[in-house]
């Protein structure tokens, strides 16, 4: 698909602004529907976008297998963090009204740090996902 | 909807199958937000439609598309759809009627998380209060799952790659 | 501190891990963290026990939402216990996983066979603990979809199919049990099986209380492989790895069993259950079918693994025969045969994967004169064996004894006749093995004379050896299933 | 107790029952996973459908909105969601597998693989 240029040019204008809206909905999810679990789908749609667009290998580059791997774990991390954080500062498992100096801002900061390891997560195992099945084609193709 | 899940059932081709349960996902989407479960909605037409769909033709592409001629004798699987039909209809015809607000549902435990949940938690889309901080656990479950089935695909898809490198050798 | 959040941190400490040993894909490592998080758990079931004996039902809140808004862990004797067998059996098949693993796997997929194992364990835990019917689903899941994973990894290529076969009917399973809380929520409004059991009272025998009822059992019973249900479990159990089938036959049906003696009993109730519907009859058919049939297939079996997951779908059948009299004494009977039946069968499949490591395929053909090639573990399997059948002696006589008194209570002579007369199949079963070990000359497959290295040797010693000394000693296992029962049924100790 | 109330509840239904007539049914694999998603896809509708309350609105707290749809199925059929995808993702990646092994994918030819080739493999 290296040949058209159209969708390359055209790819790499929309590219930006998908992501930003991946953290529009990551963010906005307090207010209006969206949160972590759509962000994390969105911005792996785009990295799958780009590989579809560019190719396998440039994506890739950009974004390598070992990252990919990490974030799987790190975003899960993450969330059961601020479980234990919970614990840490006297209170019981995911507990975040001790986070905060009042229990509201205590709230914010929770549901803010386990939105963001849902949304790693996510876009960790559906991009490792999508490399797994498209790396399989080439393999088999080149029995 | 019904249309289209009952062409799934007849169609052979299967790329045809993945395309019609594309549809069938948005036509979903569109109910649940006709029934106001915009989260719900966003969800599904991006797993449904859009993943599902991706991961569908991704594996179509590896394994081929016609599907064999179907099973000769559908009547035990008639036989246990009628049984489940049964035990459903018996079940449902004593549950509350659509859009009843004084079913049990509408009276119990939900109206602290409407009244209160704002000023609990400081988050106006109820769903997600109630999806990060009161049922945050069962979130971090749903996560896992996620984690499970990354960590699965890894460990599944792997190791064959690997055996098909030693064939070529 | 710690002590009040060893409910939570019981279940956590592995889920944590999982992620972890992901990040650091070292083996060595990974083997580490993970023994080091099932011992931990372990020891934090012990000291729920103890707890729990101690001070009654503990409630834990996620989160400190308190129920029935947040999510609620909630230990009493009966899941205290069945923690306990989860998480011993856990914490031994992981020293023996170390040489097992390391020969049955490919080296780069050692590391995410422990994310796996963390995760099953996680899953099986959480299942058991919480208070919380959607929460359990969460758990359930997470459990089932590790374990087709880790079932998917054995080295036959069979071993895929078993794993989708078990795919496609744990979801179904899983499915029909959502229904069955779906309808629950609809006609109570609540998730928390606590508040959910006060508030049916008040619509007990409604048509969707029955239809729930309905799903669950069917569902659930997909998971715990009772017969009819039980078509995916041999394939599953023969071609898994060794420590995963060892693992799972140990417990994963029989925190499945605990599902169900939850919902009976603690949610919809012994009047509904016992009195309202056939349930108790329809469950003891089956469990009678199953056991004669599921006893007789595994007669023909030509391979040890195979065999062995026949008599556990046999076996499950005793445990739903003692839920099916609905007394106390059968209700005792049924949870101390879960938790005998685990020990019994994590110890077989732990010795049956040592003879794998020497000989492969443990088909009966390669098992001709293993008493003298492989004399220390052919005894092992002997004495287990023994405990299967129900031999005075041994953990599987106490349960056998329970089945019988609490037949005879209710007057069913036939049943305790029944009980006996099938313990004769399991002799023929477990005498193909002693006939093939000590009573046949060497043939040309089987392995040279050795033993599996100590470090697999051990662990599935130690699982004998409990296998016996709760043969001996009931107080833990028989007080305590005797309390879990009493708790089920409503009436003080 | 008359028809139309209950209107939602036959939808829900009729969709569970025709995907696990295709779970049972097909030998196909691949179909036999899109079956089983849309048995899981009926399930979200019972637990959506009570939760709409004729005059209600999203549940996202706002000025001038006194009704609201439940919230609380919402949240669980997130979850069932994405546990349904987990379920499809790992389903096909051990079809995959499968097709590598076996060079099928339909469950009578692989089972008549394996009789044939017992104790080979």
């Amino acid at each position: 698909m290296r040949r058209f240029l159209v969708l390359r040019v055209v790819g790499k204008l929309l590219i930006p602004f998908m992501l930003v809206f991946a953290f529009y909905v990551l963010f906005h999810g307090d207010f209006g529907p969206g949160g972590g679990f759509q962000a994390g789908v969105i911005a792996a749609a785009v990295v799958i976008f780009y590989g579809l667009i560019f190719g396998l290998p440039a994506v890739r580059r950009m974004v390598p297998d070992a990252i990919v791997e990490t974030m799987v774990g790190l975003g899960v991390l993450l969330y059961a963090g601020v479980g234990v954080a919970g614990l840490v500062f006297g209170g019981n498992y995911l507990d975040y009204f001790v986070l905060g100096s009042d229990p509201v801002s205590g709230q914010h900061r929770g549901i803010f740090w386990i939105e963001m390891g849902v949304a790693i997560t996510v876009s960790g195992v559906m991009l490792k996902i999508f490399y797994m099945f498209a790396g399989r084609g080439r393999s088999l193709e080149g029995e | 909807m019904a249309v289209t899940v009952f062409a799934i059932v007849l169609q052979r081709n299967l790329f045809s199958v993945v395309v019609l349960a594309g549809i069938y996902s948005f036509l979903m989407a569109t109910v649940l937000v006709a029934l106001d479960a915009v989260d719900v909605a966003m969800t599904e037409a991006s797993v449904g439609a859009g993943i599902s769909t991706v991961l569908l033709l991704g594996a179509l592409y590896l394994c081929g598309g016609e599907e064999a001629k179907p099973m000769a004798r559908p009547w035990l699987p008639l036989a246990v759809a009628a049984v489940i039909i049964g035990a459903l209809v018996y079940g449902t015809l004593g549950l509350p009627a659509f859009s009843d607000p004084s079913a049990p549902i509408h009276v119990h435990v939900v109206p602290r998380y409407l009244n209160e949940a704002l000023k609990e938690t400081g988050v106006p889309n109820v769903v997600t209060a109630v999806l990060a901080s009161y049922r945050g656990y069962d979130t971090l479950g749903e996560v896992m799952v996620v984690f499970t089935a990354g960590a699965g695909v890894i460990a599944l898809l792997r190791r064959a790659r690997k055996r098909v490198d030693e064939a070529r050798q | 501190m710690t002590l009040a959040h060893l409910p939570a941190l019981v279940v956590v400490v592995p889920l944590i891990t999982a992620p972890v040993t992901l990040i650091l894909r070292r083996p060595a490592a990974a083997w580490a963290l993970a023994t080091g998080a099932c011992a931990f758990s372990f020891i934090a079931a012990l000291l729920l026990v103890a707890e729990v004996a101690a001070h009654g039902t503990i409630s834990y809140h996620m989160g400190s939402w308190a129920p029935p808004w947040g999510i609620e862990y909630r230990v009493d004797i009966l899941n205290a216990f069945v923690l306990v067998l989860v998480s011993a059996v856990a914490a031994v098949a992981m020293p023996y996983a170390w040489r097992s693993v390391a020969a049955e796997l490919p080296r780069d997929q050692v590391y995410l066979f422990y994310t796996m194992y963390c995760l099953c364990v996680a899953g099986l835990l959480g299942m058991t603990i919480t208070g919380d019917a959607f929460n359990l689903f969460v758990f359930m899941e997470i459990a089932s979809l590790s374990s087709y994973v880790l079932i998917a990894l054995g080295r036959d290529r069979r071993a895929l199919l078993a794993a989708f076969q078990y795919l496609i009917l744990g979801t179904i399973g899983a499915t029909f049990f959502v229904i069955g809380v779906g309808l629950l929520y609809l006609i109570t409004g609540t998730l928390n099986l606590a508040d959910m059991a006060t508030r049916l009272v008040s619509v007990q025998g409604s048509r969707p209380e029955l239809a729930a009822l309905a799903f669950i059992t069917v569902g659930v019973s997909l998971k715990l492989a009772l017969f009819p249900l039980h078509l995916w479990l041999p394939n599953a159990y023969a071609y898994a790895p060794s420590v995963v089938t060892a693992f799972l036959a140990a417990t994963a049906t029989k925190v499945s069993v605990y599902v169900l003696l939850r919902f009976y009993f603690s949610i919809f109730g012994v009047q509904l259950v016992g009195g309202m519907l056939p349930m108790p009859e329809v469950l003891l058919g089956l469990s009678l079918i199953a056991i004669v049939t599921a006893s007789l297939v595994a007669l023909w079996q030509t391979d040890l693994k195979r065999l062995l997951a026949y008599s556990s779908v046999a076996q499950i059948g005793y445990i739903t025969l003692g839920l099916s009299m609905v007394s106390r004494d059968g209700l005792t009977a049924s949870v101390v045969h879960l938790f005998n039946h685990g020990i019994t069968k994590g110890a077989l499949f732990l010795l049956v994967g040592g003879i794998a490591l020497r000989a492969g395929r443990p088909g009966f053909e390669r098992l001709r004169g293993l008493g003298r090639s492989m004399p220390v573990t052919s005894l092992g399997i002997v004495i287990a064996g023994l405990s299967l059948i129900g031999v005075p002696g041994t953990a599987g006589f106490i349960s056998k004894w329970y089945l019988v008194l609490g037949a005879i209570e209710l007057g069913r002579w036939w049943l305790a006749a029944f009980v006996v007369a099938t313990s004769l199949i399991a002799v023929a079963y477990v005498w193909r093995f002693v006939e093939a070990a000590y009573l046949s000359e060497p043939g040309g497959q089987t392995p040279a004379p050795g033993e599996p290295p100590p470090i697999m040797l051990i662990p599935a010693w130690l699982m004998v050896a409990a296998c016996v000394y709760f043969g001996f000693d009931t107080s833990f296992s028989v007080g305590t299933a005797r309390d879990a029962a009493a708790l089920m049924l409503g009436v003080s100790p | 107790m008359t028809f139309a109330s209950h209107y939602s509840y036959w939808v829900t239904i009729v969709l569970m029952v025709a995907g696990l007539y295709i779970v049972i049914a097909r030998g196909n694999l691949v179909k036999k996973l899109v079956g089983l998603s849309i048995f899981q896809t009926s399930v979200y509708l019972l637990y959506i459908a009570p939760g709409k309350l004729i005059g209600g609105t999203a549940p996202i707290v706002a000025e001038g909105f006194r009704v609201y749809s439940n919230p609380l199925p919402h949240v669980l059929i997130l979850t069932a969601i994405v546990v349904g995808v987990a379920t499809l993702a790992l389903g096909l990646a051990i079809v995959v597998r499968v097709r590598e092994a076996y060079g099928s994918i339909e469950e009578d030819e692989i089972l008549a693989a394996d009789r044939d080739g017992e104790g080979g493999a």
